[in-house]
């Protein structure tokens, strides 16, 4: 019997007006990345609230990722400046609980960037594979 | 010893009442024991002479009681402050608390403030009495006959062992010396964490959270917690929780409320003060205030009133989420 | 000494960032000692970035330099060329034996007839 | 409880060839809240949608998801489809099964599952979906531009030609600005005055457009479409309706030694003036500093020789508020102080000058009637020097100038040279340059002309130093490509000055709320998509204030600008993006968090009066949030620490149930 490939999940948080078009443009050239990403839109990066990233580990995502425009480039003009100190504030306070920082990534990919949005999250399902689980954060009751 | 004494400020307080400056105090007043203290109203000079009490164990900040006071109580209030307090009161004009115009504030130095658990592990249980007024304090316990002293600098509270600060930022009047800002150890503890391995990291604070009862204390006495409706109790929040269930929600519950208070913490210390279970919390605020620094350049909430939090602000230059990480490997 | 060793120790003893030259020249412009150099201070600037200080070590130029300040106060990119002439001049004054100065050095070379000045002037030089 | 259909689009096989649609529709239908699904082969053709219209009715559906390409493609498609079927377009998510499953997945269970994920996320979200309207403002079909220079000139003529009325504002008592000033114009060299002139008369003439001279702004409040703007016309104690500009009062006034500053101070005029002769408005302005009459009380010449009765000491400013519908800044730059550049002597001869000072000393309208020659003792010099880059692209910690390129003045310095060369060939002309930048159409080839054709000197080197010896100037410098020192006898010098935004910038871009850069430039919206709009809304950038630029560069964003304008007065009513942000005043703590990450100053606070529980009232501070200015980034929400502020279209509780779907 085949043992079951570990197949990770991961939530990522794409701004509307780059990360998400850049992800749309990753489709219109069939690039592949792992199903195991599912994308949520929001207007823009700074739209992630932490509690949307606590959220998504507690109900037993492995890794979380959060891509947005450039900085300089959001459509909002400073977004993603607010989003760059309060995800590099979240993060490095759940790496301080020790939890994997490998588990959190703050991405730009821009409308024009389809082949880094799909080898992004290439590289990230991988990186999140490797770690195996998320023990650390899930609450055990949301898991099946 | 406080180098301020209660007489003072009983003094100073009914002649603000008397000449109708104030009309009301907000102080300190006796508990069950000398040494829990509960912030107490007092609105006439008799209270004031029967009940309040400056000693050692005067811990609370009142500057979030001037939250709810100035709305409930008519007429103008006196606070004291200690130095660590006026940080705090400076923080939520920031966030237009209060009304300023109602309060009558009076600086009051410190020399720190006991830590009862630190008392209790040199005496014992049983503690009767604590007398605060000589240089060292004297325990009396139903167990001892004879009183037992102690040194006021081995049972600090660790917030007054780091205290950052013995300078007010705020007042309208002060009674004794005035102090300096210090230079203290308070992100020592926090760099030792930082130290770990993740694993141990996880481990430390696995074992910390996992006491927490839910019990809210810490939101409840916090100086940056004075929302109207606090996302915990809101049920649209999507965070709501009134129990921990599991090993999660605790740290849902921490990680939240520390990153609410984040750039607004003037790292008063209250919340560790208050923890039943003795969790450091403070530890979760202070990594904040010490990344913070780090990373954005040097901020002490409530320094100045209008000042603007690192998180509700930026520069094109900011470091990237995954550079915060390599910026000297803090695991090494 | 290595080539790319000896740029960033001139560098980190001068404390001068040679990027942030446009090369618009004004030091050079306002040099009283032009003249007398082989070469200049902008050239102080661009070779030292560029890692060519063996010539500036062997020239005659780094003596030349009066340490008037006049490029380091014009300099509109505040480069300040005449420390990083400085820094190349300890470097070669190093390399002839002078060398380092310690605080516990000094009670041995106090003598009346030496000015404190020089005293001073030695001692933040060595030290650098 | 909605009542959800869910539509799943085979796309052809772009869907359905890796997708298993009709799985995927079935495991929608257990999914809470559905009522009604399907799949079909193109859910955009008119079939589709009519499927959908169709089903609506049928099942008595209240939301929509769509299980198709990115909602970039189709979603206003679908929102006019539910709007069509009589729902409100708001009620409708797209599950992005195209480009974000089928297309990157090639395995068909994988792309199955993941998009029925997918799906459940629109479902889950769609259950907490409310109608949206999007708010209406009306829009005040009026304009008022700030600054009076080619740039707000050009600005309101654009305007005003398609029909709107457009009010000027302008501190000086004559509009025209530093263009008016100038004397030639590069490449062209087309005479300043002939070119500008002709448009400040049709800005004059013009019936939708008024000039608020000897204006400024002192008070800004509301938002796009209705911005009511207080204005303050200083006293100029000159009745304009009156005044004629006959200019008798002029001549007569016996108080002649104010410096005249149209003239950079290098001649006098008179305590009541007109600046120049094709000042428009054309009417005279005291000058209340100098008047011996408005100081002591004693003279009135110039009341006594006007011809109108047009003079009226006890004149007093006066305010006027107006609403407008968008506002234009045009307020242009200034030459930065040469005060801290010591080694340039300027402030020691009277022969250092600075470039703009140069073109009144050739212009024919000038202190010196066009001819060039010395400020100090009026004789012709015979060698020239010109410095570029004087106060430009310094370093932030040297303190003296300007980071920033000032773009102008390589090519204004070609000019200046080639045509000193060419009315004085006896005069030598040296340049010192540190790079000469000439991308423009026929720049370079200007400046090469200046060098082969003129003669023009140019040396690669920043001048050090300038010493005044006797009659002359020593000017040294380094020329860096020979390898030598010079040491130049010059009798004038020319600095090429860095220019900086207006003073008055500051104060009015926080009236209006709109954001500037560490120089005092104004930002854009989008520094390429959004050149010529601030990134609050109803704001536009014109000319100079947004950076340094030249004449062509000004006119074509000024032309710019006034599009955005008039097609923004074209609208009787603004829609709004209905996906902005509110406050829940009941939670809304009034910390001011919010405010201080809000782009666009789309939120304010107010005491408002609450009744308590116990019947008492309580006045508490609150956030409020203006959906016409709001662009609903969500930044807000995020701040906000009692999570009152949230986002229509995005809400908390959403986007949680989006994360909850897809971590099941």
């Amino acid at each position: 019997m085949q043992v079951k490939e570990y197949k990770p999940l991961i939530v990522a948080f794409c701004c509307n007006w780059c990360s998400y078009a850049g992800a749309d443009l990753a489709g219109n050239n069939r690039l592949n990345y792992p199903a195991d990403v599912k994308i949520i839109r929001v207007p823009c990066s700074c739209r992630v609230n932490p509690m949307f990233i606590l959220r998504a580990f507690q109900r037993g995502a492995d890794g979380v990722i959060l891509c947005g425009c450039h900085p300089g480039d959001c459509h909002y003009t400073s977004g993603n400046y607010f989003t760059r100190r309060r995800m590099a504030m979240l993060f490095s306070m759940l790496d301080f609980l020790g939890i994997e920082r490998e588990r959190t990534r703050v991405e730009w990919v821009s409308a024009a960037e389809g082949a880094k949005f799909a080898a992004t999250m290439n590289d990230f399902v991988t990186q999140v594979a490797a770690l195996g689980e998320n023990k650390r954060l899930e609450d055990l009751r949301c898991k099946k | 010893m406080q180098k301020i004494t209660k007489e003072q400020l009983i003094e100073r307080a009914s002649a603000l009442l008397r000449d109708g400056t104030v009309n009301h105090v907000l102080g300190w007043a006796q508990g069950e024991f000398d040494y829990d203290i509960t912030p107490a109203v007092f609105s006439d000079e008799s209270s004031l002479t029967g009940n309040f009490v400056w000693n050692d164990f005067c811990g609370a900040n009142f500057s979030k009681y001037l939250v709810s006071k100035c709305r409930t109580l008519e007429g103008k209030i006196l606070v004291f402050l200690k130095p660590c307090d006026t940080y705090s009161f400076n923080q939520l004009l920031t966030e237009h608390r209060f009304d300023r115009e109602k309060v009558y504030a009076i600086g009051i130095p410190c020399e720190g403030m006991a830590d009862i658990d630190k008392v209790k592990a040199i005496c014992g249980d049983g503690i009767s009495s604590i007398d605060c007024s000589g240089e060292k304090l004297s325990v009396t316990s139903i167990y001892e006959d004879s009183p037992i002293s102690v040194n006021t600098a081995d049972v600090l509270t660790e917030r007054c062992v780091n205290c950052k600060s013995k300078k007010h930022v705020a007042y309208d009047e002060l009674l004794g010396d005035e102090g300096d800002i210090l230079d203290s150890a308070r992100f020592d503890e926090v760099a030792k964490i930082e130290a770990m391995t993740p694993d141990e990291r996880f481990a430390f604070w696995q074992n910390e959270l996992s006491r927490c009862i839910r019990c809210n204390a810490c939101r409840d006495v916090c100086p940056a917690c004075t929302c109207e409706v606090c996302v915990f109790n809101n049920p649209k929040s999507g965070v709501e929780n009134k129990a921990p269930a599991n090993s999660f929600e605790e740290k849902m519950f921490h990680i939240i409320r520390a990153f609410h208070v984040a750039g607004r913490c003037t790292d008063c210390g209250e919340c560790s003060r208050v923890c039943p279970q003795n969790i450091p919390l403070h530890l979760l605020n202070r990594k904040f205030i010490k990344e913070m620094n780090e990373c954005y350049g040097e901020y002490q909430a409530g320094e100045t009133v209008g000042s603007k939090s690192p998180l509700t602000d930026y520069t094109l230059e900011d470091l990237e989420p995954g550079e915060v990480f390599d910026r000297g490997d803090i695991n090494a | 000494m290595n080539k790319k060793y000896l740029r960033e120790d001139i560098i980190r003893m001068s404390g001068v960032n040679p990027k942030k030259c446009m090369r618009c020249g004004k030091c050079s412009g306002t040099c009283p000692a032009y003249d007398e150099m082989e070469y200049h201070p902008h050239q102080f600037v661009s070779m030292v970035e560029s890692g060519d200080i063996e010539p500036l070590l062997e020239s005659d130029s780094l003596y030349r330099c009066l340490t008037c300040f006049a490029c380091v106060e014009r300099c509109p990119r505040g480069v300040e060329p005449a420390k990083l002439i400085e820094a190349v001049r300890l470097t070669a004054i190093r390399r002839q034996g002078a060398n380092r100065l310690t605080p516990n050095d000094i009670p041995a070379m106090l003598d009346d007839e030496i000015p404190q000045q020089a005293l001073v002037s030695a001692f933040r030089k060595y030290t650098k | 409880m909605q009542r959800i259909g869910v539509f799943v689009c085979w796309c052809g096989s772009n869907i359905a060839g890796t997708v298993d649609v009709v799985a995927v529709a079935e495991a929608l239908k257990k999914e809470p809240g559905v009522v009604f699904s399907t799949d079909y082969q193109y859910m955009c053709s008119q079939a589709g949608q009519d499927l959908i219209v169709s089903s609506v009715k049928e099942h008595n559906l209240t939301g929509l998801v769509i299980c198709s390409c990115s909602p970039r493609m189709h979603e206003a498609t679908f929102r006019k489809t539910a709007q069509v079927a009589g729902l409100n377009p708001y009620m409708v998510e797209i599950a992005n099964i195209r480009e974000q499953c089928s297309w990157v997945h090639k395995d068909m269970p994988i792309g199955t599952e993941k998009a029925i994920i997918l799906g459940k996320a629109a479902v889950a979200k769609v259950n907490l979906n409310a109608p949206l309207t999007p708010g209406e403002s009306p829009v005040t079909k009026r304009a008022l531009v700030i600054g009076g220079g080619i740039a707000g000139i050009q600005t309101a003529l654009d305007i005003a030609d398609a029909g709107f009325p457009v009010d000027i504002v302008e501190k000086k008592p004559t509009i025209g600005g530093k263009m008016a000033q100038l004397d030639k114009t590069f490449p062209t060299l087309d005479c300043a005055a002939c070119i500008l002139t002709p448009k400040m008369v049709d800005v004059a003439q013009h019936e939708n457009i008024r000039i608020f001279s000897y204006s400024e702004v002192t008070d800004v409040k509301g938002f796009i479409g209705n911005f009511d703007v207080t204005i303050k016309k200083n006293a100029r104690f000159v009745n304009e309706d009156i005044c004629t500009g006959c200019g008798d009062c002029v001549t007569k006034c016996p108080q002649k030694k104010v410096p005249n500053e149209f003239n950079l101070g290098m001649d006098n005029r008179s305590a009541i003036y007109i600046p120049f002769a094709q000042a428009v408005p054309k009417v005279a302005t005291i000058d209340p500093a100098h008047c011996t009459m408005l100081k002591t009380g004693k003279c009135g010449v110039c009341s006594k020789v006007c011809k109108a009765n047009a003079i009226d000491y006890t004149q007093k400013d006066e305010f006027i508020t107006e609403r407008y519908g968008a506002i234009v800044v045009a307020t242009g730059f200034d030459p930065i102080s040469m005060d801290k550049f010591d080694e340039f002597a300027y402030n020691q001869s009277k022969d250092v000058i600075t470039s703009l000072e140069f073109e009144r000393l050739t212009n024919a309208a000038g202190p010196t009637a066009g001819k060039l020659l010395r400020p100090s003792d009026g004789e012709h010099p015979h060698k020239i020097v010109f410095v570029q880059c004087v106060g430009s692209r310094c370093d932030s910690c040297a303190e003296k100038g300007k980071e920033y390129c000032s773009k102008i003045c390589c090519m204004y310095t070609a000019k200046h040279a080639m045509l000193t060369r060419d009315k004085y060939p006896d005069t030598e002309v040296y340049v010192f340059y540190i790079d000469v930048r000439t991308p423009g159409k026929n720049f370079d080839e200007f400046y090469r002309r200046a060098v082969e054709e003129y003669d023009v000197h140019y040396i690669k080197g920043m001048v050090g130093k300038i010493t005044p010896e006797g009659k002359k100037l020593m000017v040294r410098a380094s020329d860096l490509l020979d390898g030598k020192q010079l040491n130049i006898d010059a009798d004038l010098v020319v600095l090429a000055t860095a220019i900086e935004p207006d003073k008055s910038a500051r104060s009015l871009a926080t009236m209006l709320t709109a954001s500037m850069d560490t120089n005092d430039f104004f930002t854009e919206a989008h520094p390429k998509l959004r050149p010529v709009e601030s990134p609050t809304a109803g704001v536009f950038l014109s000319g100079t204030c947004q950076g340094p630029k030249d004449i062509p560069e000004t006119v074509s964003q000024a032309g710019a600008a006034a599009s955005k304008v008039i097609g923004l007065l074209a609208k009787d009513k603004l829609k709004g993006n209905p996906c902005v942000a509110s406050s829940d005043e009941l939670m809304c703590n009034g910390c001011s968090s919010c405010e201080k990450v809000c782009p666009y100053g789309a939120i304010t606070y107010e005491n408002k009066e609450f009744r308590m529980p116990d019947r008492t009232t309580r006045v508490r501070r609150v956030a409020s949030v203006n959906p016409a200015v709001c662009q609903g980034c969500g930044c807000c929400t995020v701040t906000c620490p009692s999570g009152a502020m949230d986002l229509r279209g995005f809400m908390n509780e959403q986007i949680m149930a989006e994360v909850d779907a897809i971590c099941k």
